[in-house]
């Protein structure tokens, strides 16, 4: 890293006195010429999108267009998006709880863990709530706004809240040592999310099974009209990606919250590592 | 709502300053904080557009997750900016 | 036009940010500024006066001026997630960079490395 | 088989990075043999679409049953299944060598099944990204899979620990800024045509009268995948992540991640934005930026002490090499840059490989650590050698005809760009002779130091354990192969790149 320090540091500030205005610019200047906001007649209104407003009811049986699309139309974007939060929860178990390494201490000016009587009272009330709304917000994905994703983070979200007033489940000697084993365990997150992947990638494999291309729910043999086969279709995958979106959303916590362990335990913590 | 609709500019306005005091600001959980009030006024101007699964997920994500992650990163690393 | 010059300024914001910030946590504030702004492109090209929702209401023939174009609106749940997978991972690496080297400004870290 | 491989081959990776992790935390054993299954299988699904493609005409696949523009397109013609078959390949050789340990500094995994399962799931997607990336006809999917590729290779750059997590995160700011530049330019494109899909693209384009806009977004666009080719100015990040990645993943993230952003650029800018006024402007500073990264990576690689680093800015100079060929944008500049993307790829991975364990075995990088290797390790070495003769240009190997196709295109081309780009190719082989002679003349003709040879007495063994030793040879191998069928390689197995231009614009919707 043979960069110059302090030259460099001058050096970046002046190339960005000069970059970014530039680019702000030149980004402006190329909005100005493009079709007025709010448009109906603009080409984004007219080429394209028309049949996901007029034909997407018929075609997959979702009144919600934003779930028709995500999930049929583009479901391939979906599956990769599954696959890049999936990434990002295996990147921080290799990075945080697979690697060898202590635990980083808390940092000064935060202490640890912070439990009372109304935190605890206020979290037996909203986790319930909180769960069973993400249930709720999966399954009326495709007549309301939410599905999958948004349903899995507010899962994942309730757990985390439940973490964060009684510690993560995997330090023991938190204030109530009795629920700390309340939520999946850093491994169990691991194999939700994978399951959440493979049911997503299964579901297009067993279209194509059927004969189909890949994803193509239609073909799949759960009854006659084939919009309502769709509907169903999509919502396996809707549930798929929440086990996927809730499994990572609790790796991601656990791992930055917990910060580095010891090579293998937090994965292992219901059994010691096996060698 | 027209383009110059000003519930719309205001919050377009709004997202840019707590976006810069959020880049600004000293202390990292202050800074975690205007990042997710950010990410709210965000929410609610993709509400404003009629854009709703965007604004549920943009508060979800951006508003909650984002910065508890943001929070869980200063409670292992250091409170202060360095 | 304004609406988008909206979005072109967060992004420079953003983009500025990650350049020029020394500190890498305040780098990665500034990079969810540009990804959000990229989001806000997006969403205000779907907008269509006079449009609702576009979620169907009870029965009806949909016609495409009546609803929001949807299609932005999906590409940027997308993109939405992957901001935040992009963030928590490169967390768990400032995590770990902060466990081994202590500091996470830009210039202290480089004479680290020297 | 048409209407099968296309869906498996990008469905498989996903499949199996989800497949192995959860082999391995359900049941704690080595995912060895799952792994190498599954990139066989990859790799096997690659071969048939190149086979099929070749023999019946390019692949169509609408993902999901849903046409163009409203669903995800695939598309496989020459130029794509090429790229794929490389990708797979090289991933092959590449789990074979996450099997290399011990691992005396973390380098490699393999310290618990666990972990070892992890980073096979993260190859596996990074794979899965870069396929998605070559299949794809859509310019939103494409973002997607970068971004999944991204996030996979951040994965393992930073599973070195130690200064690779800081060469993760610089990587990973560069990358999400490309990312996000690009998607701005895909905005811009929406937001002028309301489609995604790129034949739609190239087909509704011509008829935009919007040329500032237009130019924002091509620009946009070439930005954010440059950063990701590593396009000489954009190219920051390449040296620290490709030396301080693990092993086995920098000899496949050194040999292919680049190259399929390449891949990217040409697609799009030599065929969905062709016919732009701003693409041919874009395309003519590519050609000076790659000249200038040309000379800069070589100079730079000749300047650096440790080996890896070295190869690492000798990338730079190949990069800039290929994307001169994007940039001149004729038949048979389009050819060398494939077949340098090619020679490059298999060069560049026999080397990282090689220096990568040499590295960890003789716990040090410098040029002296290699001195008397060749006496020691002589199979080993010699096919080192065959890579970096490959990288020199030296007839036998494959790297002689790239350079000479884009020496011959560079004359047809005529012009500036054409004198200098032929001039920056001539000087690189010269800089490369440089800094590779260095290097071979340390292992071949120098005795190790007296210290070193006390040490070293005992392990006169190969150096290399076997999951290293394999790959190194079996690359080189097929450096030499490609070098001799050179002539039928570029008749039979690269594309025609102005009749699928050609055949692309006529099956336009």
């Amino acid at each position: 890293m043979g960069a110059p320090r302090h030259g460099g540091t001058r050096m970046r500030w002046l190339l960005g006195a000069a970059a970014f205005p530039a680019l702000f610019l030149g980004l402006v200047l190329g909005m100005a010429e493009l079709p007025e906001f709010g448009d109906p007649g603009s080409p984004a209104s007219t080429h394209v999108s028309p049949r996901f407003i007029e034909d997407a009811a018929a075609e997959t049986g979702a009144a919600n267009m934003v779930t028709a699309v995500l999930a049929d139309y583009r479901g391939y974007d979906t599956l990769g998006e599954t696959a890049v939060i999936f990434a990002a929860g295996l990147g921080c178990l290799v990075i945080l709880a697979a690697a060898g390494g202590r635990p980083n201490p808390p940092a000064p000016g935060m202490s640890h863990p912070f439990g009372s009587v109304i935190l605890d009272t206020a979290t037996r009330i909203l986790v319930p709530v909180v769960l069973l709304f993400a249930v709720y917000v999966l399954i009326h994905g495709h007549i309301s706004p939410g599905g999958g994703f948004q349903g899995g983070v507010l899962f994942g979200s309730g757990l985390i809240m439940m973490r964060l007033v009684w510690g993560p489940a995997h330090e023991g000697g938190t204030h109530r040592p009795d629920v700390t084993a309340f939520g999946p365990s850093l491994r169990g997150s691991l194999i939700l999310a994978c399951a959440g992947i493979l049911g997503y990638a299964g579901i297009g494999l067993a279209a194509m099974a059927f004969g189909g291309e890949f994803l193509n729910y239609g073909t799949l043999p759960l009854g006659s009209d084939p919009a309502h086969v769709r509907e169903l279709a999509t919502l396996g995958i809707e549930a798929a990606v929440f086990l996927t979106v809730a499994g990572t959303v609790g790796v991601l916590f656990d791992t930055i919250s917990i910060g580095m362990r010891e090579s293998g335990v937090p994965l292992g913590s219901d059994r010691g590592p096996r060698e | 709502m027209a383009e110059g609709h000003l519930i719309s500019i205001g919050l377009l306005a709004a997202m840019v300053v707590s976006a810069a005091c959020a880049l600004a600001v000293k202390d990292l959980l202050t800074a975690a904080a205007l990042f997710g009030a950010f990410s709210f006024l965000t929410a609610t101007w993709f509400a404003l557009l009629g854009a709703v699964d965007v604004a549920f997920t943009e508060a979800c994500v951006g508003g909650a997750l984002t910065t508890i992650l943001f929070v869980s990163t200063a409670f292992r690393t250091s409170r202060r900016f360095d | 036009m304004t609406t988008y010059a909206f979005a072109a300024v967060l992004f420079t914001l953003g983009i500025a940010g990650m350049a020029l910030l020394p500190n890498l946590l305040r780098k990665l504030l500034a990079m969810n500024v540009m990804q959000v702004a990229v989001i806000v492109f997006f969403v205000s090209l779907a907008f269509k006066d006079g449009a609702t929702v576009p979620i169907l209401g009870q029965g009806g023939d949909p016609q495409a001026a009546e609803f929001m174009n949807p299609l932005p609106h999906t590409l940027m749940l997308t993109a939405i997630v992957v901001s935040v997978s992009t963030t928590g991972l490169a967390l768990g690496l400032l995590v770990r960079i902060r466990s081994r080297f202590e500091t996470l400004n830009e210039r202290q870290l480089l004479d680290k490395l020297r | 088989m048409r209407d099968v491989l296309p869906g498996l081959l990008v469905a498989l990776p996903l499949v199996g990075a989800a497949l192995v992790p959860l082999l391995a935390a359900l049941f704690r054993r080595t995912t060895r043999a799952a792994a190498l299954a599954l990139h066989a299988a990859i790799f096997a699904a690659a071969l048939g679409l190149f086979w099929s493609a070749a023999v019946a005409g390019p692949i169509r696949y609408a993902v999901g049953g849903w046409p163009g523009p409203w669903g995800i397109e695939l598309w496989f013609d020459g130029l794509s299944t090429l790229i794929a078959v490389l990708v797979a390949g090289m991933a092959c050789f590449a789990s074979f060598a996450q099997t290399f340990g011990p691992d005396p500094d973390r380098t490699a995994p393999g310290s618990t099944p666990l972990r070892e399962g992890l980073l096979r799931g993260a190859l596996l997607l990074l794979v899965g990204g870069l396929l998605g990336i070559v299949a794809t006809r859509d310019v939103f999917n494409l973002f997607v899979f970068l971004e999944i590729s991204s996030l996979a290779a951040y994965t393992l750059v930073a599973s070195g620990g130690g200064r690779s997590t800081v060469a993760a995160f610089r990587y990973l700011l560069a990358g999400t800024a490309a990312g996000s530049l690009y998607l701005f330019g895909v905005g811009f494109l929406y937001a002028l045509t309301g489609t995604l899909n790129m034949d739609d693209l190239a087909a509704r384009l011509p008829s935009v009268e919007a040329d500032a806009a237009l130019t924002v977004a091509v620009v946009l666009i070439a930005v954010g995948l440059s950063i990701k080719a590593a396009l000489f100015p954009l190219h920051g990040w390449l040296p620290d992540t490709y030396v301080y990645t693990p092993t086995p993943a920098a000899g496949f993230i050194a040999a292919v991640m680049a190259k399929v952003s390449a891949y990217a650029l040409l697609r799009l800018l030599g065929e969905v934005l062709a016919g732009t006024d701003a693409g041919a402007v874009v395309l003519e500073i590519m050609i000076w930026l790659g000249v200038a990264g040309v000379v800069a990576g070589g100079v730079l690689a000749v300047a650096q002490r440790a080996v890896t680093r070295m190869l690492a800015w000798s990338s730079i100079s190949a990069m800039g090499m290929i994307l001169i060929g994007v940039g001149m944008g004729s038949a048979l500049a389009i050819t060398g840059a494939l077949f340098h993307m090619a020679a490059h790829a298999l060069a560049k991975g026999c080397l990282f490989f090689g220096a990568g364990g040499i590295r960890a075995l003789e716990d040090g990088d410098e040029v002296d650590r290699w001195a008397g290797l060749g006496s020691r390790a002589p199979w080993t070495l010699a096919a080192l050698t065959v890579a970096g003769l490959s990288m020199i240009g030296i007839p036998p190997t494959a790297g002689f005809f790239s350079k000479y196709y884009l020496l011959s295109a560079s004359i047809t081309a005529g012009g500036p760009a054409g004198i200098a780009a032929f001039a920056a190719i001539i000087l690189s082989s010269l800089l490369a002779t440089v800094y590779f002679l260095r290097v071979l003349e340390a292992a071949w003709f120098r005795a190790p130091a007296e210290a070193e040879r006390a040490s070293s007495a005992a392990p006169a063994g190969p150096v290399l354990p076997r999951p290293l030793a394999l790959p190194v040879v079996g690359l080189a191998l097929l450096i030499v192969l490609t070098g001799i069928f050179a002539r039928p390689f570029e008749r039979h197995v690269l594309p025609d790149w102005e009749t699928g231009t050609a055949r692309i614009a006529a099956e336009a919707p």
